[in-house]
């Protein structure tokens, strides 16, 4: 029932922000263009009734032609879930900043910007989170390089006569 | 002549410090004692488990789920295989799902107990410390028992448990049941009961139900916040549904509520267990579930009440044998976001219980 | 009444501190473990049938194994390496050994000064094992 | 029995049997060569009470932290552990002395040498036993806590010279905390000196011959207590050092025996306080003449050290505006109303006495 009242705000919204919903374990998924996005997670929050008012999870996915940002909503009054999903170019992926909305975003969108490279606007404090300032690449895309294990693992050798 | 100008002194905590809780830094603007600012530095922790996880198999990575959270870590395992099983419709037998109720409770204890003790530890409580890490001790020995290991447990595996518990784990489980009203007695007598720790404590680090749903706080903080959310009861997964528990919710929305709350979860996490025992039925522990586990095209979220918050995973599978995108939600780390917004303007002492009560572990922080 | 807690609080200690001590005493006295306490591993040779089950279900790549035919045309181990360094002792290896060939085992003292001694030859030491016992 | 009291009669006053035999082997027992032997000899037997203190109630502290969390504490050197401390300050004397590098040299390093000397001045005026008193002076309780007020300058020295942070906040929270606290300190033991209507300890200890001022005192032995506590910075008033917050404060660039002076002048300093609480309070070397006084007085010394390390490892730490709401608003004033009585029950006396 519930989740009938919210497939249909759902459906509302997609056609307001050229949305595709696309259902999966139970979740409604939202996929719009990073252009929207805003708009999407604004309407997301204003549902009546069941607002997806909870910003649950914030996280890029690489999925080797484009890039997205998932967002995972919900809300503390109610059991209505929801995933909105952006999707924006590969070589130069753009987004709008969450943190007026929700200023939980903060963290969530450096790391995202951390591991994918993913550039927010309006973000107050857009830095690198886990890896140090001057490191080059975006270590989650499909893209990134890693060396393999023999190079990585620098054994001590022991010196003669020690 | 110069006119000297008051500034302010840049103190920077961690990532070695004796109460940054493993490798937090911080580095915090200092007026006099006051606090002015704190930016949180994070990543001394930082293995790349995300990116670990896209190079190995699905059961492959149930070890490294234990080094998130590592306090807790059957809640982590418990997170990570119910969402390959999600995604793999895989139905476990009803003796597993007892299981893992009763080693997902026995962690949150331990987890609760931990924080208690490192909160009486950061306001120099050595005494409390201990105690309650004595009792912990007991539900380690129940781990290395059943599983073979006291913190990185491995406990549990996609389809079901690894390892039935032992026939000295049931007494052992008992006679920690029957000792824990006594146990929280004593934790109250010396810390929380204690005029010095409440003086400490009380009306300290406010965080109000706004603040806290903004900034996406969950787990224990928000509901110190007078927030009344549990996911164990909004959205049941596993069979929290037969349980008859409460949510302990306070509405102080300060460091003491923050921290005494998880007393308060120990009870209910006791009531739980004691009625997992008693329901528990026969029968195997492990589903079928083939060699080599590839789950089909497709993605899902799933997330559990771990001791710290809401853990959550989300799985993008393309149909082989590793997933294409694990994403981790750690808990502690978005908690951590309140941090400087709380502790602006209060001392600097206050800045380490406030850290405290947020029972931040690097493990899941820096992932 | 202010104070009542602090009260409260003495008493707790000195009740703890005049009642028993709850040390192990370790080095002195050998704790006793679970049979199932993964602290090292060990392999029994002829047991051993060179499936490669534990090479392949161990997530980081800790145990590299070589094997030969011999006359009957079955596999034989011929090496089998442990790089302990990477270990992370979650027994997944142990697990899945179709034959228990590969035990977890108790012995917890694995303390070593030289990082190159993290390379356990996992024959010789159940050689030398098998010579102390 | 007569042979007993003998004995314990000769026990009593061993101590000044040997002073005067050594005073006799000079052709004039009063002249200024014998005063100064005997000044030095003074001297070095209060240098081997804080030695000894420091080294036995280090090895205590870390035993009472053992017992109140259910360990045995030290125990692999010698008998128990009572070799722990030795080892320790073995190992404090082969390490290596460090100098940072911004640091202020010599402030630096003559802030432990000061807190050093500090417990030996001020131990030297507490009557040990009967006539007991290294230096008896008539101003005694004025001194003592003079002389003791200088480690507040020690603490901002080593905070401020160490040029590290941590240091200098610790070393400003001790200026802070131990100058409050010194007030209180104070009109705590006037309540004693109105009674007594002197400052020299020895008259104070004479003058409990039947009951001890905590009887009398109890209000100003609590307040003298809470106070101590806070000029020495123990636990649960310990901000200064608190390692939780600013590591170690004052001592965090501290190495080897640099940081062991400290912890000496530390130790001295509680076993100084302790001594002038029990001096003040429980009636010093005064009890029931089965025992000499002078072991009378150290046992109460032991009993106030213990409850200060019963103290320390139960409560946590307070805070510093707690702190300072503390001394101004609660002890002072209670500390001032405690006089108040005082006098009002001397003049009542007074006035039923017919004085």
């Amino acid at each position: 029932m519930e989740n009938k009242v919210l497939s249909r705000y759902v459906d509302e919204l997609a056609s307001r922000v050229n949305g595709v919903v696309e259902e999966s374990f139970g979740v409604l998924v939202l996929k719009v263009q990073a252009t929207y996005i805003i708009e999407a997670l604004t309407g997301a929050k204003n549902f009546p009734d069941v607002p997806c008012d909870f910003l649950h999870d914030l996280c890029g996915v690489d999925s080797g032609d484009h890039i997205e940002v998932v967002y995972q909503l919900s809300s503390l009054h109610g059991p209505q879930l929801m995933r909105v999903k952006a999707t924006m170019d590969h070589e130069n992926p753009v987004i709008d900043s969450a943190t007026r909305i929700w200023e939980g975003a903060n963290y969530l969108e450096r790391e995202a910007y951390d591991m994918f490279g993913i550039k927010f606007k309006g973000h107050p404090n857009l830095k690198r989170i886990y890896m140090w300032d001057d490191f080059e690449g975006y270590p989650l895309r499909k893209d990134y390089v890693t060396e393999p294990i023999e190079v990585r693992n620098v054994v001590r050798t022991r010196i003669e006569g020690e | 002549m110069s006119i000297e100008k008051t500034e302010e002194l840049i103190l920077n905590m961690g990532p070695q410090h004796p109460s940054m809780h493993g490798l937090f830094r911080m580095v915090v603007h200092l007026a006099g004692e006051t606090v002015t600012n704190i930016e949180p530095k994070l990543g001394y922790l930082h293995r790349g488990m995300e990116k670990l996880a896209e190079s190995r198999t699905y059961s492959q990575f149930i070890p490294y789920t234990d080094r998130l959270d590592y306090l807790a870590s059957p809640h982590n395992n418990w997170a990570y295989v119910q969402t390959v099983e999600k995604l793999m419709g895989v139905e476990i037998p009803e003796r597993a799902e007892y299981l893992r109720v009763i080693f997902g409770e026995l962690a949150r204890i331990a987890s609760h107990q931990v924080c208690i003790a490192s909160t009486a530890l950061d306001m120099a409580g050595w005494s409390a410390w201990s105690y309650a890490f004595r009792d912990r001790e007991r539900i380690c020995d129940m781990y290395e028992m059943t599983a073979g290991s006291r913190l990185t447990v491995n406990i549990m595996r996609i389809g079901g448990m690894s390892a039935e518990p032992p026939e000295e784990f049931w007494p052992a489980l008992q006679s920690f049941l029957d000792d824990t009203p006594e146990m929280l007695e004593e934790y109250y007598g010396i810390f929380f009961g204690n005029e010095i720790a409440m003086g400490r404590l009380k009306n300290v680090g406010i965080l109000t139900k706004e603040m806290a749903e903004n900034l996406s706080i969950t787990g224990p903080v928000l509901r110190a916040s007078g927030v009344d959310y549990d996911v164990r009861k909004a959205e049941p997964y596993s069979i929290y549904e037969r349980f008859d528990f409460d949510v302990p919710v306070r509405t102080g929305c300060d460091s003491y509520d923050r921290t005494i709350i998880r007393m308060d979860e120990i009870v209910e996490s006791i009531k739980i267990i004691k009625q997992a025992v008693r329901d528990i039925p026969g029968g195997p522990i492990m589903a079928k579930v083939p060699k080599v586990i590839k789950p089909p095209v497709g993605e899902v979220y799933h997330r559990v009440e771990n001791p710290k918050g809401e853990l959550g995973f989300y799985i993008v599978s393309d149909g082989t044998t590793k997933p294409t995108r694990l994403r981790i939600r750690p808990a502690t780390f978005i908690n951590l976001q309140m941090l400087p917004i709380v502790a602006k303007g209060w001392k600097i002492q206050d800045v380490v219980a406030i850290f405290a009560t947020l029972d931040a572990v690097l493990g899941e922080v820096d992932k | 009444m202010f104070g009542k807690g602090l009260l409260q609080g003495l008493g707790i200690t000195f009740k703890r501190m005049v009642g028993p001590n709850i040390t192990e005493f370790y080095p002195e006295e050998k704790p006793n473990l679970p049979t199932r306490v993964r602290s090292s591993m060990g392999l029994e040779r002829d047991k051993c049938i060179s499936c490669n089950m534990c090479a392949m279900a161990c997530p980081n790549s800790v145990i590299k194994l070589t094997s030969e035919k011999n006359e009957a045309n079955k596999k034989v181990l011929k090496t089998y390496h442990m790089d302990v360094g990477r270990c992370l002792f979650c027994g997944m290896c142990a697990e899945v050994c179709p034959t228990k060939a590969l035990k977890v085992t108790q012995e917890f003292e694995n303390a070593i000064y030289e990082p190159e001694d993290m390379q356990w030859d996992m024959i010789k030491r159940a050689e030398r094992k098998g010579k102390v016992e | 029995m007569e042979t007993l009291n003998y004995l314990l009669e000769t026990l009593n006053n061993l101590f000044l049997i040997i002073a005067d035999a050594i005073r006799g082997l000079f052709a004039d027992p009063q002249s200024v060569w014998a005063n100064l032997t005997m000044n030095v000899i003074n001297f070095i037997i209060v240098v081997i009470i804080v030695v000894l203190a420091a080294l036995i109630l280090i090895l205590l502290e870390r035993k009472v932290a053992g017992w109140t969390s259910q360990r045995p504490g030290p125990n692999r050197l010698g008998p128990r552990g009572w070799f722990q401390t030795i080892a320790d300050a073995l190992k404090l004397m082969g390490k290596e002395d460090v100098t940072p590098a911004g640091a202020d040299k010599l402030i630096f390093k003559i802030a432990p040498m000061i807190i050093f000397c500090l417990p030996m001045m001020t131990l030297a005026v507490i009557p040990y036993g009967k006539d007991m008193a290294p230096i008896n002076i008539d101003l005694g309780i004025l001194y003592f806590v003079a002389i003791s007020s200088i480690s507040t300058l020690c603490f901002l020295m080593a905070g401020w010279g160490s040029n590290n942070k941590y240091s200098l906040l610790g070393g400003m929270r001790a200026v802070a905390q131990m100058i409050s606290y010194e007030i209180p300190l104070l009109f705590s033991l006037l309540g004693v000196v109105m009674i007594t209507q002197s400052f020299n300890l020895g008259v104070i200890v004479e003058a409990q011959g039947t009951i001890p001022f905590i009887v009398l005192q109890p209000l100003a032995f609590v307040i003298f207590m809470i106070a101590g506590l806070a000029e020495l910075n123990r636990a649960p008033f310990d901000l200064v050092e608190a390692d939780q917050e600013v590591v170690a404060g004052p001592f965090t660039e501290y190495t080897g025996l640099r940081w062991g002076l400290f912890f000496l002048g530390e130790y001295g300093n509680m076993t100084a306080m302790s001594a002038l609480a029990a001096t003040v309070f429980l009636g010093g070397w005064q009890g029931p003449a089965i025992l000499p006084g002078y072991v009378w007085f150290f046992m109460k010394v032991g009993v106030m050290i213990f409850m200060m390390m019963w103290v320390r490892w139960t409560f946590p730490r307070i805070r510093i505006d707690h702190l300072m709401h503390l001394a101004w608003k609660v002890l002072l004033p209670l500390s001032i109303v405690n006089i108040l009585l005082t006098g009002l029950g001397i003049y009542i006396y007074r006035f039923v006495m017919g004085g």
